[in-house]
């Protein structure tokens, strides 16, 4: 029963099962089955996809899905190596986990609310592990589309929130408008190879002018930033914040988000023949990664901090991506996954115990919520990189990587970024946890089903960055072990970003509002979150929807106005020309005369040119018989 | 050779019989003289089934021929609907002139019966005002309606003109050929030198007033809107179709070899009766107006047929007519229920008929569809048998032209379909009863309508027998 | 002798009969003037009959005398009815009906 | 498959035929049986074009199921019916509009039976049109098909309100812009104009090709010098194309469907402009291949505006059938698109799209017709937070804005994805980027619609207050029919779409070489 297709069915089928079942039945999703349904089928697809963690067999499974005589059909498939085996464990682990943490979280829903939370899950887990082991092109869209949908399906999940349903369309659109891209990049891929199906695209690819490829795979990438929240796509993800926290941990933190990533792995046989737009991803990662931090400093949304931080921790995926060490930026998902998770559910729990999402109105939790604060506590050190915190192996990996492969600009942005971002983790941490002034309500600590997930979360945080050369070794990576000032400069960074956000705001040696006015136009700028959200207000109110009001008003007054004007006309031709008819007699008398010389006219248009013999107008002879031969002769 | 002549001999028997009837019946019994000459017609129409009656007699220039039988029986019909419409109005307004009233139809009949039988210009003109001076007295007859008298009096101004223009072209015939029959023995010499277009001009006009194409046409509206309803719907189809037999005959069979001549004077009367017609009905609110004017859009579509010069075409136009003849008829005796329920022919007094009567509605609607040219009717088959013919003629134009003014139509047909089933502010709400005679003639087109338009065949079959005597 | 002259005089008549018909008011003027057309047209048949040598032109002449008549009878009787119900003999003052 | 086997095509167009001269004869007051008779006929169309589906031999390809009456043997009129693959597709489309139809107008308030009278000879007219092969009969269906439109809008139909502005100002005032009569005449002058144009075209073949017959197959032979081509062709498409929607004659459709009830802009949306297309396809393409391949540029440029300009238009409007019927117009220039691609892809992709948009645009215009009738508006700015209240026409109505917007997974992506990979492949591989760029557009104005209505705090149209004071409701009973089988179909359709494109494949193929030779 272990050979690899079972397997693979088992991880996949039951998360859309219980889909299925909770979608198609509603009174079982109004029940409270909903949740345990949800929660056990992915709870199989993690023992299925630790087994295939333990065996890593190879496997395929294929089947077609469009026919066609002309062009090769569309062949569907799923397929297992090294990255879709690990990816499927961190994806269902961590849905798990999330779920399991949101029979907590959401208690307060009401029971058929609580069952489309669930149903949404179940969809967003399939959808996830189907796109991580799609073999074709094709598919990997479909997936993608489909966990869009379900980010925005959870975003809006509280869809009588204005801010929520505003902020789950607008997710939707710019990940939309990045997938623009990236289907016009598939489509002219598949116009100039003629199948979608990877392992054949990475033969027949390299054959294309390079120019074609770059164009190809660039339009691409320009999804993968949509989706995964790369500058200057990325302001949809804050928005996303407006969604239940768990939905923010699992899918805008772990899993979703990262898709980007992982495609850019998935596609890197074809990536990597096209070293403009490589570079391009680099510079798009390296920009993400530290506009992302600087922008977490200002904020005082807790899940948006976090979010940004997401949204920086992934440019640093992207910028080793596009060095040129897929691997590596596996492993920082993989590890980013965990702690990132982690922070998202702890903030979560705070949120739950005082309801409010300020850190202003946060402080000294760290005694009425001791277990949230220690798990606070690993994530925000492995997200600065601490040794011996996971986050630490993959960012050293980073930064090494940069260094050796001689991305020197993005070496120290990213540096400078590792900088930021401990500055930014602490801060909050030490304003949440430590902070002096009280929060209004009386926190209390969240109940097991919250805490046991966040534990179990805390401790992959904390060792998730071990199994590092096996890891690297399963997927066939070679990191020479480096060893120089280079290796020790981030962790020193890092604590030097702790000891700034200890001075500042837990020391008050001096006031961040001095910093900020030192800076300015910096902060004024990072204020006004780099005027994006402005250019894309612009862009839909003034282009889009003055485009729709030129092309309606046109569309109405014009096109059909003069549909409306001809007949407008005939009407009135029509009585206008009823004058002719006087209603008195000599006057229809002249009409008669008018006959006349209209056809008298005619006949001097055609008498004269014919001269025929008098001869011929001789009438044959006439046959007058009954009918009822014609009877016959219509027979 | 006087078995040639039985139809006609018949009708003018019954003709004397039920003159003679008149003279002597009481005040109130006159009803019965309607039956009686409903009785004649059919009686006529047996007859005409016979196949003795086929032939030529008065040395060819009377001619008894399948054309001439079909156009006969078209005429019987069409007057026999007529006769059976007209009964209960009669004996409502006209009482006491009843005789006088189905005398007159009956020899109006008489008249085209003879026209379509004729080879020779005289008989032609002698059977022509037969027909016509009956229809003068028939319009006015309503004697102390105003309308009624002007009505009469504008078709007896048009009639004598155009007969006397039709005395003037006999003559330049005469002078051009030096005869005044088409035999089948003697050749038409001279025919097309200037003085024999200009016989061809002026016959045609004289002609023109019978079939009221474009410009013959003005008389027509005031005549209908003035005369009594029933024989408007005889006015409406019988002398027109006759009209057509003598253009047929004449054009066709004496004219034949001149075709690419007469063709183009008929393609030109015919595509500017089409769009006189239908626009000048467009802005009408008055019933019979408008169908008036929808009725010289027809006889545009059906100088189609002529126009494409080939049998096939005729054989179309003669579909044509039966076509014509049910629908038109229809819609006028549908015009008088309503007009004798609400005393008014105002487009109005048709809104939310189907409330008042759903029969009479749903008869109105089959008629006005069949009149646009709707399908599962008649007329659908008969516009597309047209354009049919005239495509195959090459007047693809002129039947892109009759294409989109059929979308004109529709638009005031279906605007008579608005106001009965859908418009919604209603005062009256009354049911409408339909007298017994009315019911049975509107019962009879109706079903004629839509048998006929799902199975057009026997139509076909009948004009094709009708033209098949024609070269 | 030519029958150009008659032929003429048939034409002048004609077109003298158009004109009243088109242009006097008074109905009886007006079907005077169809009487004229009328003859005229006879007066050409038989001209043309005779140029011919046949009878033929007479004959239709003849006919066309009696229709002439009973066209004649009916329109008296007609004007007199308008002169009844519409109390007025003018041509352009019968227009109820137009349009 | 010959007709001394049963004649399943002459089964399924005229029994509804036969159904509406029974319902004829019922009277007015009998609630149920009126709608029993309905139904009944048109599940014995369905039954029928379910066999019909089945038993076509998609392997062989070509007409099948043929059958022949000769009507006017003298000139050539007979009645021939047949169907290929696509006629299949297209008459599978029009039984599932049909059923939903019949239980979205359960309820219709007053003279229910002569609506269904309507309604089912309508659908005779449709069902004729897809399975005719001779050109007269063809014609025949087509106008008895767009005629009881007039009736079903004029009577049942509901006004807007609609400002003249704009030079011709003073036209549109006194044409009663808005009004159910005006859209209902507009509808139908439109469509007979229309339809005189087709008239032409066909008088025109007979007479060119001398061969004194209206047969489909028979006329398949004849080739005409590619002058007289270009012209009949281009009098199809301006007349097939007024009923497509085609720019800039498809004003007749928002109107249209505005004013029309909510069963007839189901089968007229859903159903007849499907027509126009298949219209073109059929005889447009197979009739003047040469004419088709000349002219395929124009034709895909003019689809290629439709796409951006119906979605522009969709996104301006703020009466919600107006939305709607932007967006099909919007879809319908994606199946144009798809017939102008000229290969496999492009095609299949087209008939499915005229699938796949004639069962969303069904369910859209269903659920419309729902909300009016809680809400008693259309007014989309009026509404707000709907989802609370009636959570059901809210999921299905989600389920139809996605598709409509491609989402994979539904019936929408699988067909826009074919035609954007034949657009590519065809010789003008720019009309990619427009139509992708439209596609996103309908995902701007789709969300945005679903959220206004659905989302957000909750709002309630004024007129609602008075109008029905037990506030709004979730769909009850029998109106969850139509919404839950046509998502069925679309979701169905939308994960395997496999069945139904190869029941077209080969059919597609047969008339492409037809074209390309």
């Amino acid at each position: 029963m272990f050979d690899p297709q079972t397997l693979l069915l088992s991880v996949l089928l039951p998360p859309f099962i219980s889909f299925a079942l909770n979608g198609l039945i509603p009174p079982l999703r109004k029940s409270k089955y909903a949740a345990a349904l949800a929660i056990f089928s992915v709870f199989i697809s993690t023992l299925a996809s630790l087994i295939l963690l333990i065996k890593r067999p190879g496997g395929e499974l294929i089947f077609e899905w469009i026919p066609a005589k002309l062009f090769s059909p569309f062949l569907f498939g799923f397929f297992l190596d090294p990255f879709s085996i690990v990816m499927f464990f961190i994806v269902s682990l961590v849905a798990l986990i999330v779920q399991v943490y949101s029979l907590g979280y959401m208690s307060e829903e009401n029971p058929s609310g609580l069952g489309r939370y669930y149903t949404f899950h179940s969809l967003f887990a399939f959808s996830m592990l189907g796109f991580v082991a799609s073999s074709s092109l094709l598919q990997i869209y479909i997936f993608w589309e489909l966990v869009g949908l379900c980010s925005y399906l959870l975003i809006g999940f509280w869809y009588y929130k204005p801010e929520a349903s505003r902020a789950a369309v607008k997710a939707f659109w710019v990940t939309r408008f990045g997938d623009v891209g990236f289907a016009i990049g598939m489509v002219i891929l598949w116009g100039a190879t003629g199948t979608f199906f990877l392992s054949e695209l990475f033969v027949k690819a390299p054959e294309l002018p390079t120019a074609y490829l770059s164009l190809c795979m660039l339009l691409i990438f320009f999804g993968a930033m949509g989706k995964s929240a790369q500058f200057p796509l990325h302001v949809w993800l804050p928005d996303a914040m407006e969604g239940p926290t768990p939905v923010s941990a699992l899918i805008h933190a772990a899993t979703m988000v990262v898709a980007g990533v992982y495609l850019v792995i998935r596609l890197f046989p074809l990536f990597q023949f096209t070293p403009e737009v490589l570079s391009f991803v680099i510079w798009i990662g390296s920009i993400t990664a530290l506009i992302g931090a600087a922008l977490a400093l200002i904020q005082e949304d807790i899940k948006r901090i976090l979010a940004y931080s997401t949204v920086s921790q992934i440019g640093y995926m992207m910028a080793v991506a596009g060095a040129g060490a897929k691997s590596i930026a596996f492993f920082h998902l993989f590890t980013h996954a965990f702690f990132k998770a982690l922070l998202f559910l702890a903030a979560g729990s705070i949120i739950h115990a005082i309801s409010t999402n300020n850190i202003w109105q946060m402080g000294r939790l760290s005694k009425r919520m001791p277990q949230t604060t220690i798990l606070f506590l690993i994530g925000a050190l492995a997200l600065s990189g601490i040794f011996p915190f996971s986050g630490h192996f993959s960012k050293d990996e980073i930064l090494v990587w940069m260094h050796v492969k001689g991305f020197r600009i993005h070496f120290f942005i990213l540096l400078f970024t590792a900088f930021l971002t401990a500055l930014y983790m602490f801060r909050t941490f030490f304003i949440v946890f430590m902070g002096d002034k009280e929060a209004k309500q009386h926190p209390h600590e969240s109940p097991w089903v919250m805490t046991l997930p966040m534990w179990i979360l805390g401790l992959l945080a904390l060792i998730a960055g071990f199994p590092k050369e096996s890891l690297f070794k399963f997927l066939g990576h070679d990191s020479e072990s480096y060893h120089s000032y280079i290796a020790y400069l981030p962790l020193s960074v890092s604590i030097l970003g702790i000891m700034t956000a200890w001075s500042i705001y837990q020391m008050k040696l001096f006031k961040p509002s001095n910093v900020a006015e030192a800076l300015s136009p910096i902060t004024s700028a990072l204020e006004k979150k780099l005027w994006l959200d402005d250019i894309y207000e612009w862009f839909y109110r003034g282009i889009l929807d003055g485009l729709a009001y030129l092309c309606g008003w046109f569309d109405r007054y014009i096109v059909d106005g003069i549909v409306n004007a001809t007949s407008w006309y005939i009407k009135q031709a029509s009585s206008q020309l009823r004058e002719i008819q006087t209603g008195r007699i000599q006057d229809y008398l002249y009409g008669i005369i008018a006959a006349l010389l209209l056809l008298i006219w005619l006949s001097l248009g055609v008498f004269p040119v014919k001269d025929r013999i008098n001869e011929e107008i001789v009438k044959p002879k006439d046959h007058i018989q009954a009918p009822s031969q014609y009877l016959e002769g219509e027979k | 050779m006087f078995k040639l002549l039985t139809l006609e001999i018949a009708l003018t028997i019954g003709i004397f019989v039920i003159f003679l009837l008149d003279l002597f019946l009481q005040r109130e019994t006159k009803k019965i003289l309607g039956y009686l000459s409903f009785l004649l017609l059919i009686i006529v129409l047996g007859i005409s089934m016979s196949k003795s009656i086929y032939g030529t007699a008065f040395s060819g220039t009377f001619v008894s021929d399948s054309f001439a039988v079909t156009m006969k029986q078209i005429f019987l019909i069409a007057t026999g609907l007529a006769v059976l419409g007209s009964i209960s109005h009669t004996e409502k307004k006209l009482k006491g002139r009843e005789g006088e009233y189905y005398l007159l139809l009956l020899f109006s009949l008489l008249g085209m019966m003879i026209t379509v039988s004729s080879r020779e210009l005289l008989l032609l003109l002698v059977g022509f005002e037969l027909m016509s001076i009956p229809l003068y007295v028939l319009s006015g007859f309503d004697k102390e309606n105003p309308r009624s008298v002007e009505g009469a009096l504008k078709i007896f101004m048009f009639g004598t003109v155009s007969s006397a223009l039709l005395l003037l072209g006999i003559g330049i015939f005469f002078a051009a050929t030096g005869t005044t029959s088409w035999l089948a023995e003697q050749p038409l010499i001279g025919l097309n030198d200037p003085l024999g277009n200009l016989a061809l001009i002026i016959l045609l006009a004289g002609f023109g007033f019978k079939i009221a194409s474009f410009p013959f046409q003005f008389w027509v509206p005031d005549t209908y809107e003035g005369a009594p309803t029933p024989f408007v719907a005889f006015l409406s189809v019988a002398p027109k179709i006759a009209g057509f037999g003598i253009l047929f005959r004449f054009f066709f069979e004496a004219l034949e070899p001149l075709a690419s001549t007469w063709t183009i004077y008929i393609i030109w009367l015919s595509a500017l009766t089409m769009i006189v017609g239908n626009l000048l009905a467009l802005p009408q609110r008055n019933i019979k107006r408008l169908l008036a004017y929808s009725g010289i859009a027809h006889i545009g579509y059906i100088l189609l047929g002529l126009a494409s010069g080939s049998k096939f075409g005729l054989e179309m136009s003669v579909f044509y007519f039966v076509a014509y003849l049910f629908s038109n008829m229809g819609a006028f005796f549908v015009a008088e229920v309503v007009h004798r329920a609400t005393g008014s022919d105002d487009l109005d007094s048709y809104s939310r008929l189907y409330r008042r009567s759903p029969f009479l509605s749903l008869a109105m609607l089959v008629f006005l569809l069949s009149l646009g040219g709707i399908p599962f009717v008649i007329g659908f088959w008969a516009k597309l048998y047209i354009f049919l013919a005239a495509a195959e003629a090459g007047y693809i134009f002129i039947v892109f032209l009759g294409a989109l003014l059929t979308v004109v139509a529709l638009s005031y047909y279906l605007n008579i379909a608005r106001k009965m089933y859908i418009e919604e502010g209603i005062k009256e709400t009354s049911r409408i009863s339909i007298p017994i005679d009315l019911k049975i003639s509107i019962g009879i087109s109706t079903l004629a309508v839509i048998v006929l338009g799902l199975y057009p065949k026997g139509v076909v079959w009948l004009a094709v027998k009708a033209i098949s005597n024609f070269q | 002798m030519s029958l150009y002259p008659t032929l003429w005089a048939a034409f002048l008549m004609f077109s003298l009969g158009l004109f009243g018909v088109l242009s006097r008011r008074h109905l009886v003027a007006i079907i005077m003037g169809i009487e004229l057309m009328f003859n005229a047209s006879n007066l050409a048949l038989v001209t043309i009959g005779w140029a011919y040598g046949v009878i033929t032109g007479q004959i239709i002449a003849l006919f066309a005398i009696a229709i002439t008549v009973s066209e004649v009878a009916v329109g008296l009787a007609l004007f007199l009815l308008v002169e009844r119900v519409r109390k007025t003999v003018y041509a352009d003052e019968t227009n109820l009906m137009k349009g | 498959m010959t007709s001394e086997t049963l004649p399943i095509l002459s089964l399924i167009t005229l029994s509804p035929f036969i159904g509406a001269v029974i319902l004829l004869l019922q009277p007015e007051r009998w609630y149920l049986p009126i709608r029993l008779t309905a139904l009944s006929f048109s599940i014995i169309s369905f039954l029928g074009s379910i066999i019909a589906t089945l038993y076509y031999d998609s392997e062989l390809g070509g007409f099948q199921f043929n059958e022949y009456i000769p009507i006017v043997q003298s000139l050539g009129i007979g009645y021939h019916l047949g169907a290929d693959g696509i006629s299949i597709v297209l008459i599978l489309l029009t039984s599932f509009i049909l059923i939903a139809g019949v239980f979205a107008s359960w309820t219709i308030p007053f003279r229910s039976k002569e609506f269904y009278i309507l309604l089912l000879l309508l659908v005779t007219g449709v069902f004729g049109v897809f399975v005719s092969l001779d050109l007269f009969l063809f014609f025949l269906f087509y106008e008895l098909a767009v005629l009881p439109m007039y009736l079903l809008i004029g009577i049942w139909g509901s006004s807007t309100k609609i400002v003249a502005k704009g030079p011709f100002a003073r036209a549109i005032m006194d044409m009663g812009l808005g009004s159910k009569e005006y859209g209902a005449m507009k509808l139908t002058l439109y469509l007979l104009f229309g339809s005189a144009f087709i008239l032409v075209a066909i008088l025109g073949l007979y007479s060119f090709s001398g061969l004194k017959t209206f047969d489909y197959i028979a006329l398949e032979g004849v080739i005409l010098p590619s002058s007289v081509q270009n012209w009949l062709f281009l009098l199809l498409y301006v007349g097939f194309g007024s009923l497509a929607g085609v720019w800039p004659i498809h004003t007749w459709s928002p109107d249209g469907h505005a004013a029309a009830p909510t069963a007839t802009s189901m089968m007229h949306a859903g159903v007849l402009m499907k027509l126009g297309a298949y219209g073109i396809i059929r005889l447009g393409m197979g009739l003047f291949p040469d004419a088709a391949q000349t002219l395929a540029p124009m034709i895909g440029t003019i689809a290629v505006i439709n796409i951006v300009y119906g979605a522009l238009g969709a996104m301006w409007q703020r009466d919600l059938k107006y939305v709607v019927a932007y967006s099909s117009v919007s879809h319908m220039g994606i199946v144009m698109l798809g017939a102008a691609t000229l290969n496999e892809m492009g095609l299949n992709g087209s008939v499915l799209q005229m699938f796949s948009h004639g069962i969303m645009t069904g369910l859209l215009f269903a659920l419309v017709g729902l909300i009016y009738e809680k809400a008693h508006s259309r007014e989309i700015l009026q509404m707000g937070g709907f989802a609370k209240r009636m959570p059901g026409i809210a999921t299905f109505f989600a389920i139809g804005a996605l598709t409509s917007l491609g989402l994979p997974g539904l019936s929408g992506f699988v067909a826009e994805l074919l035609v954007f990979l034949g657009a590519w492949k065809s010789s003008h591989s720019w009309w990619l980027i427009p139509a992708v760029f439209g596609a996103f557009i309908t995902a701007v104005y789709a969300l945005r619609v679903l959220k206004w209505i659905f989302f957000g705090t909750e709002k309630e149209p004024e007129i609602n207050h008075k109008e029905n004071p037990n506030g709004l409701k979730d769909a009850i009973g029998v109106e969850w029919i139509a919404p839950i089988i046509l998502s069925a179909v679309l979701i169905v359709v939308g994960l395997y779409p496999k069945p139904l494109l190869k029941l077209m494949d080969a059919s597609v193929i047969d008339l492409l070489q037809r074209v390309l030779k």
